[in-house]
């Protein structure tokens, strides 16, 4: 496969680089093994996304593996890259995946930001893919096309929901806390919509800038301004630094902590006692009954010695994706329109429940009220029933 | 108003911490002339050191004495290594080699403790909150911070000011060539003051650590921070960074509550307008 | 006017008995050669005025002496049975020699008090003959001024200051570069008053000055050096006795 | 003084510019796209190589103004799925950096060394905080550019960037052009002047430069040359994070042209292909193996500091460079060397003239007249006053009180450059020539100063024939500066002056350093320049003054204590008591 780039490189050395560089090809690498998919990983191993990367890298072998190595009869080979959460390495890290491992699958990633940039590209080469987590509403909205699928949610999907879930609890007025860019602006945006249409009323919106982590600032503007709740969306590292510090200002008793799940998940050990109490919507939840659910997690735990949280079911089913795909064109990837045709009328159950895609390849899902109590996020019951994002379908 | 006040309070406490990372960036300025772009790595060398060593004492404060001569013994080595090299080269030289360093300090970094962002749990008997107003209380450690901070920015000042070693840095500062014909080997004198530098600045990280939670990259907002400060008060200036470090603290925390858009722009241009009044800082170049 | 080119006479200074003998020194300044195969000796216990117009290499070969300065491959400087030359200049004021330089080097930033007492130190003997209460006694003005910072001295003041700084370091050869430039015709008669008292200590001192009578007077031997070689060596009497030399080399 | 690059560089450019070129026909699409960011951050690297490598402007916020490029394309493209605007993107991506670098700039110039460093990099992360903070462009998850700007001539689409070729190929005629224009620009009058504000700035602005206004233009257009770097870079994959703009990017940009080899130009090409290659082949476990692949930041880290400490001429060092091209006298040179050389020399007269600083009073009342065509000395013991009585001439420093007539006009008021302008030049007591420069070019450089006052360019060209014949340095108009012997750069002085058209030469030690043979023959040198110029020395050296100056002024304390006939003043009793003292006295004695 980099008999081209070979070539490059001698050309490089035809024009008098090579003593320079010692007539070396940078861009070579060992062909992968014949007949394998191979399957590009672009996702964060750094920075405060990093334990979501490795949840949905976990989730998406754990599939795979269980399977026997192999889907529709052809070994899956990942190859990773670490995105960083960096919008700026975006491009380059997608290129190279793309045209530089030729990867014939390409699967990222979760911050928004990155994922958007990631699309671009991937629209314009034609490369199957699928989003395991980011959530901005253009991928499956204005940048949506036929090769890109997520198998995650849209942001303003999960603030609707979380919305619902928030006025049928009685919450009458919020303050909206979260970081400024995509992600955090949709959530919001979603939130709002329904909350305000349900009669609720947002105070303040507070936005800080994405990645900061010092809240001091936010936490005297809601405790100035005393709301009946806060919604509120971080995630990672950022969101258990927030339940923390929220509980640290003195907060935790006087304001309610509501928020998308992504507030509390993978971060359920880390809050402790600070996080009991506070209250989220997710399309996933501990403590679902549905038997997929329970094997999922056993395998799971077995595995990693670890739960799995919503972003390795959103990585198991990525890959549950593809095997629906696949095992439609016989493993045949050439065969693309037949493949993602076949992989956009997926429909299966999965651990989060059912599964099925909307008209822009966007899932359409039960979303579940749950609450931080002693490190486990505990069902309370569902708050949205097969939610759709509020896409249009794609323009192309 | 009580926003207000508690943000000038936010702000002050900020202000500390930058100002104990920004005086040993000084100081290295002042007295050596070099331009230390790899000042932040020394930051998260301590907010590092700090992860590992609360975990084997239990407390960041035990944390602290062990880290501080560890962080000392190794900037006085980085001196000896690699800063020693760059005395009276141009700017340019100085700008280049220590952000090579970075790219070097960052990668370590990521070997030896990874990419997560992790938690320093503050000390038990400090994990608690006062109350401030009904709705807001403040954590205990943030407190003990800002004191533990001004304990120190008054300790390092009656240092400068009233000790030998202090009588010899304000002189190296002053007039190198004069110290050594008195007999002080300027050399040495410029490790001690790189080490000192290192050693405070990987304080700073220390101390922040279980307020900020270490992460990679912990270093470089404080840099950049750091030179705003130090251009502002003056370089080689304490006082001067005394007095930076604090307005920007308190910039920083009113402009995140009444202009949130335009926090960042804020700084820089509070530094912009420092240079166009006092091209030279707030207070000229000398340490008294 | 006939003028007599007096040629080093080396002879006249054993080196055998030498403080400080230095020879074949020649330093540069970049690609201008300053000094050229200088040599300078001084005695212990001995005053020696260096002398020699504007830019003709004195302030350059005190500089060498102390170590700012290289003083090229040629160069030796033996001070007190040690060869000094290319050694830092801490190590040579540790030595023993100390010099007051032109502008006098007060840290501005230091008091009196602090500047005196960030140089107190023994002597390379390790005697300690010179201190606080000692330097005051020299300069009582210094010990009104004490808690004063360096940059609020008068410019006799600052010289004072400089050269009682030195003498903490308790040197055996104290030089200083425009010993009395710049002052007032009273400060300047008490700076050679000074310099005799410590000369009388038995202390060599090397003098640059422009004044030649006190110079005269202070000086027991004296160097002149014009376009960076030493151009006459000899005592005192020696130049006394001929104007027209002092004329070809130091006057108008 | 830049040079055309020599024949083995001009090859190695064309041969890289082809390869670029011919990259689509055997390479895929990752190379393409790796290259034609490669050619993005050349232009880039460029553009920061005209301000650090001519004008000798270190700026540490250089990306701002790429990154501004990149987000001008962002501004004009229209969101919907219209075709965007080619000319018009480029031309934003100029401007854009080119508007926001004229405000920046205005303060930025005004700073010097750490404090323009830190100036610029104040800039860049404001600009950066407000591209990331604020959703103006995208905020922290950065700008998308949907819609690549393509050229329509006629209703047909002639270039569309979404085709990554024909991007490729504008890089590349992008990078050509910039690479011809920095030079070009490099090499004109006015990059000579900026060449000249980087070993010198004090020299340029006593020849009569601006050196503010230059600093600031060249600041411009650097932001402008990396505005198009950045505009290429936008339309690689239509992505603009805000993260280009920062402090990180900017220190990388310094990085390629130091390893490119500083003002080389062409090294700032070589730089940023260098670096983006060594990064990819540190991260290659194929080549370099696991080991240095998974750290290779270490790896890179190391490098460049090797390159810091073992070769701070970079890559440019090990190419040869090209001679300069030799000089050769105007053809009218014969002619009109008469009609070059001055009219009249002037003469200049002071009156009371006092220059206080706080409560000293360095030059106190100095009344004297210099009569043209001859050598004045003025001498005096070191803080007599002498270098602010030569400031004052030459309007370095603002009088306190007195007036300086020359010629009878009063010029008191005038600035440096204004003086220089009216025949007033000064040499400082370190030799202050253009290192880099050859004779030739220094002295034209010199002669450029004159077109401020109206003289034409075969005028110049006289100028500097002139000063050459003049001092004598007709044989040695090929050598740089720096490869002159000590006395042939005080030579050079002196001929720069006479080629910026002084009449009145004000000499600050000339002498100063010179060996015997040099002093004698640059009083001679002197003797022979004071027919036709006015000439005043400072002097330390009393054999030289005494047998070459017609009078001699004696400054002491800031006041003019005797002026007179040399003779005179060899006699003057005070002139004895300042230099020796009582002892003064002892001759008569004797």
């Amino acid at each position: 496969m980099s008999s081209s780039r070979r070539e490059f490189l001698m050309s490089s050395g035809a024009l008098g680089l090579a003593g320079l560089l010692g007539g070396v090809a940078p861009f070579g690498r060992a062909a992968h093994a014949a007949g394998a998919i191979k399957v590009g990983l672009l996702l964060p191993a750094s920075g405060t996304y990093a334990p979501l990367g490795e949840a949905i890298r976990r989730g998406a072998e754990l599939y795979v593996k269980s399977k026997g190595g192999a889907l529709a009869g052809r070994a899956i080979e990942f190859t990773a890259l670490d995105d960083e959460s960096a919008p700026p390495k975006a491009a380059e890290l997608t290129n190279k995946l793309i045209f530089g491992e030729k990867v014939d699958v390409l699967m990222g990633t979760v911050h928004s930001g990155v994922a958007a940039a990631m699309v671009k590209i991937a629209r314009e080469a034609g490369v199957t893919t699928l989003v395991p987590n980011a959530g901005a509403d253009a991928i499956t909205g204005g940048l949506c096309a036929p090769n890109v699928f997520r198998t995650s949610f849209a942001n303003g999907q999960v603030g609707e929901a979380t919305a619902k879930a928030m006025l049928a609890g009685g919450v009458k007025e919020a303050i909206t806390c979260t970081w400024r860019y995509a992600a955090g602006e949709e959530m919001v945006a979603g939130f709002k919509r329904v909350f305000e249409a349900g009669g609720g009323k947002v105070v303040k919106d507070i936005a800080l800038p994405f990645p900061d982590v010092e809240f001091q600032s936010a936490l005297a503007e809601i405790a100035a301004a005393k709301p009946q709740a806060v919604y509120s969306f971080f995630a990672g590292g950022g969101a258990a630094k927030f339940i923390k510090d929220f509980a640290g200002a003195g907060l935790k008793d006087k304001v309610q902590l509501w928020g998308p799940g992504f507030l509390t998940d993978g971060v359920e050990q880390a809050v402790g006692a600070a996080g009991d109490g506070v209250k989220t919507v997710l399309h996933y939840a501990d403590g679902l009954t549905n038997p997929e659910d329970a094997a999922f997690r056993k395998a799971f735990q077995a595995a990693y010695g670890v739960a799995p949280d919503v972003y390795a079911v959103q990585g198991w089913d990525a890959m549950h994706v593809l095997d629906v795909g696949l095992t439609a064109v016989g493993g045949d990837v050439a065969k693309k329109d037949a493949l993602h045709a076949a992989m956009a009328g997926a429909s299966f159950a999965s651990p989060r429940g059912p599964f099925a895609f909307s008209a822009n390849r966007n899932p359409k899902q039960t979303f579940y009220l749950r609450e931080l109590k002693g490190g486990k996020n505990v069902l309370l019951g569902v708050a949205a029933e097969g939610l759709a994002d509020v896409g249009k379908g794609c323009k192309a | 108003m009580d926003l207000v006040l508690v943000q000038i309070f936010n702000g002050i406490q900020y202000g500390f911490l930058i100002f104990l990372a920004a005086s040993g960036l000084t100081l290295v300025f002042g007295i050596l002339g070099v331009i230390n772009l790899a000042h932040g790595s020394f930051y998260m060398l301590g907010a590092y050191l700090a992860l590992s060593l609360t975990e084997a004492t239990g407390d960041v404060f035990l944390a602290c004495l062990l880290g501080i001569p560890l962080a000392a013994v190794f900037g006085w080595a980085i001196e000896r290594l690699f800063i020693r090299r760059l005395y009276g080269r141009d700017h340019l030289q100085q700008v280049l080699l220590t952000f090579a360093l970075i790219l070097i300090f960052n990668e370590v970094q990521r070997m030896l403790w990874g990419n997560y962002p992790h938690s320093v749990p503050a000390p038990t008997w400090l994990s608690g909150s006062i109350r401030l107003t009904d709705t807001l209380a403040y954590p205990i450690y943030r407190l003990a911070l800002t004191v533990i901070c001004a304990a120190l920015a008054a300790a390092m000042f009656f240092v400068i000011r009233k000790t030998g070693v202090g009588r010899l840095i304000r002189a190296g500062e002053s007039n190198r060539e004069m110290t050594e014909l008195l007999g002080f080997d300027a050399n040495r004198l410029y490790g001690l003051v790189f080490a000192a530098g290192v050693a405070l600045a990987a304080l700073a990280g220390m101390l922040a650590a279980p307020v900020e939670s270490v992460y990679p990259g912990i270093g470089e907002r404080i840099l950049i921070i750091s030179f705003v400060v130090v251009v502002i008060g003056g370089i080689g200036s304490l006082e001067g960074a005394f007095l930076g470090a604090l307005a920007i603290g308190v910039a920083d925390a009113l402009g995140k509550v009444f202009l949130p858009d335009f926090a960042g722009v804020l700084v820089y241009a509070l530094m912009a307008t420092v240079l166009v009044v006092r091209p030279a800082g707030l207070f000229g170049r000398t340490i008294r | 006017m006939t003028i007599a080119l007096a040629t080093p006479t080396t002879s006249s200074v054993p080196t055998g008995e030498a403080l400080l003998a230095a020879t074949g020194v020649a330093t540069a300044h970049g690609r201008i050669p300053c000094l050229r195969d200088v040599a300078f000796a001084v005695r212990p216990g001995e005053t020696v005025g260096l002398l020699g117009r504007n830019g003709m290499g004195k302030t350059t070969l005190l500089r060498t002496l102390t170590g700012l300065l290289s003083g090229g491959p040629t160069a030796s400087i033996r001070f007190r049975g040690v060869d000094l030359a290319g050694r830092r200049p801490a190590a040579i004021a540790r030595a023993g020699i100390a010099l007051v330089p032109e502008g006098r080097g007060i840290f501005p930033n230091l008091t009196v008090h602090e500047n005196l007492i960030l140089a107190a130190r023994a002597g390379p003997s390790g005697k300690r003959e010179w201190t606080l209460p000692r330097v005051f006694d020299l300069f009582p003005r210094l010990a009104e001024r004490r808690a004063n910072w360096g940059d609020q001295l008068s410019g006799g003041e600052q010289q004072m200051l400089s050269i009682g700084r030195a003498l903490m370091t308790n040197p055996e050869l104290l030089m200083l570069d425009e010993a009395t430039e710049g002052l007032a015709p009273k400060v300047r008669d008490e700076i050679w008053k000074t310099l005799r008292i410590v000369a009388a200590t038995g202390m060599a001192i090397v003098v640059v000055d422009k004044n030649l009578e006190d110079l005269f007077e202070l000086a027991d031997r004296h160097v002149i050096l014009a376009k960076g070689e030493v151009v006459f060596e000899g005592p005192t009497a020696a130049l006394t006795a001929d104007p027209a030399l002092v004329h070809r080399w130091l006057g108008v | 003084m830049i040079r055309l690059p020599s024949l083995p560089v001009l090859a190695l450019l064309g041969l890289l510019l082809i390869g670029f070129a011919a990259l689509p026909a055997f390479a895929g699409p990752y190379e393409v796209k790796f290259a034609t960011r490669v050619l993005a951050t050349a232009v880039f690297v460029l553009g920061l190589d005209l301000l650090i490598g001519v004008t000798g402007l270190v700026s540490f916020g250089h990306a701002a103004w790429f990154g501004l490029g990149a987000y001008a394309v962002w501004f004009v493209t229209p969101p919907d799925w219209e075709a965007a605007n080619l000319p018009l993107a480029l031309l934003a991506a100029v401007a854009l950096p080119g508007v926001v670098a004229a405000v920046v700039g205005l303060f930025a110039v005004r700073t010097r060394a750490f404090y323009f460093i830190m100036v610029t990099l104040a800039a860049s992360q404001m600009i950066f905080a407000f591209f990331h903070d604020t959703r103006v462009a995208g905020g922290s998850d950065g700008a998308s550019i949907d819609v690549k700007p393509a050229l329509e001539i006629a209703g047909r689409t002639v270039l569309d960037l979404s085709n990554r070729n024909a991007l490729l190929w504008l890089a590349v005629a992008a990078l050509a052009l910039a690479y011809v224009f920095v030079l070009t620009l490099a090499r004109s009058r006015f990059g000579r002047v900026l060449q000249g504000l980087k070993a010198n700035e004090t020299r340029m602005n006593a020849l009569g430069f601006d050196g503010a206004k230059y600093k600031w233009a060249s600041f411009v257009i650097a932001a402008m040359v990396a505005g198009l770097g950045g505009a290429i870079y936008a339309s690689i994959d239509g992505f603009v994070p805000p993260e280009i703009l920062g402090w990180r990017e900017s220190g990388l940009a310094i990085m390629m042209v130091v390893l490119g080899g500083v003002g080389s130009l062409w090294g700032a090409i070589l730089g940023a292909l260098v670096y983006a290659l060594a990064e990819e082949i540190l991260k290659s476990s194929d080549l370099v193996g696991a080991a240095i692949s998974d750290h290779w930041p270490i790896a890179m880290g190391v490098l460049l500091i090797a390159a810091v400490l073992g070769a701070p001429k970079g890559l440019a060092g090990w190419l040869p460079e090209r001679r300069a091209r030799p000089w050769s006298p105007p053809a009218d040179a014969e002619t009109s060397t008469a009609a070059a050389a001055p009219s009249r020399p002037p003469r200049l007269e002071v009156d009371g003239l006092r220059r206080t600083f706080g409560g000293l009073t360095a030059v106190d009342g100095v009344a004297v007249a210099f009569e043209p065509a001859r050598i004045h000395a003025v001498i005096g013991p070191n803080g007599a006053g002498k270098t602010t009585f030569t400031n004052l001439l030459s309007g370095a420093l603002p009088v306190s009180g007195g007036t300086i007539r020359l010629d009878g006009v009063d010029v008191t008021a005038l600035s440096a450059p204004a003086k220089a302008r009216r025949g007033i030049g000064r040499s400082f007591q370190r030799t202050n020539v253009l290192p880099g420069f050859t004779v030739a070019e220094n002295c034209e450089l010199s002669a450029q100063a004159r077109g401020f006052a109206g003289a034409s360019r075969a005028e110049e060209a006289r100028a500097v024939a002139h000063a050459l014949a003049a001092t004598g340095l007709v044989d040695r108009a090929d050598r740089t500066a720096a490869s002159l012997s000590h006395g042939e750069q005080r030579q050079l002085e002196i001929a720069m002056l006479i080629a910026s058209g002084a009449k009145l030469l004000i000499l600050d030690e000339p002498l100063a350093g010179s060996g015997p043979e040099e002093t004698a023959r640059l009083t001679a040198l002197l003797k022979d320049l004071a027919v036709d110029h006015t000439i005043l020395i400072i002097e330390h050296d009393m054999d030289a003054v005494f047998a070459c100056a017609d009078t001699v002024s004696v400054l002491v304390g800031g006041r003019l204590l005797a002026h007179g006939a040399p003779d005179e003043i060899r006699r003057d009793a005070a002139v004895r008591e300042a230099y020796l003292g009582r002892f003064a006295g002892l001759e008569d004695a004797a």
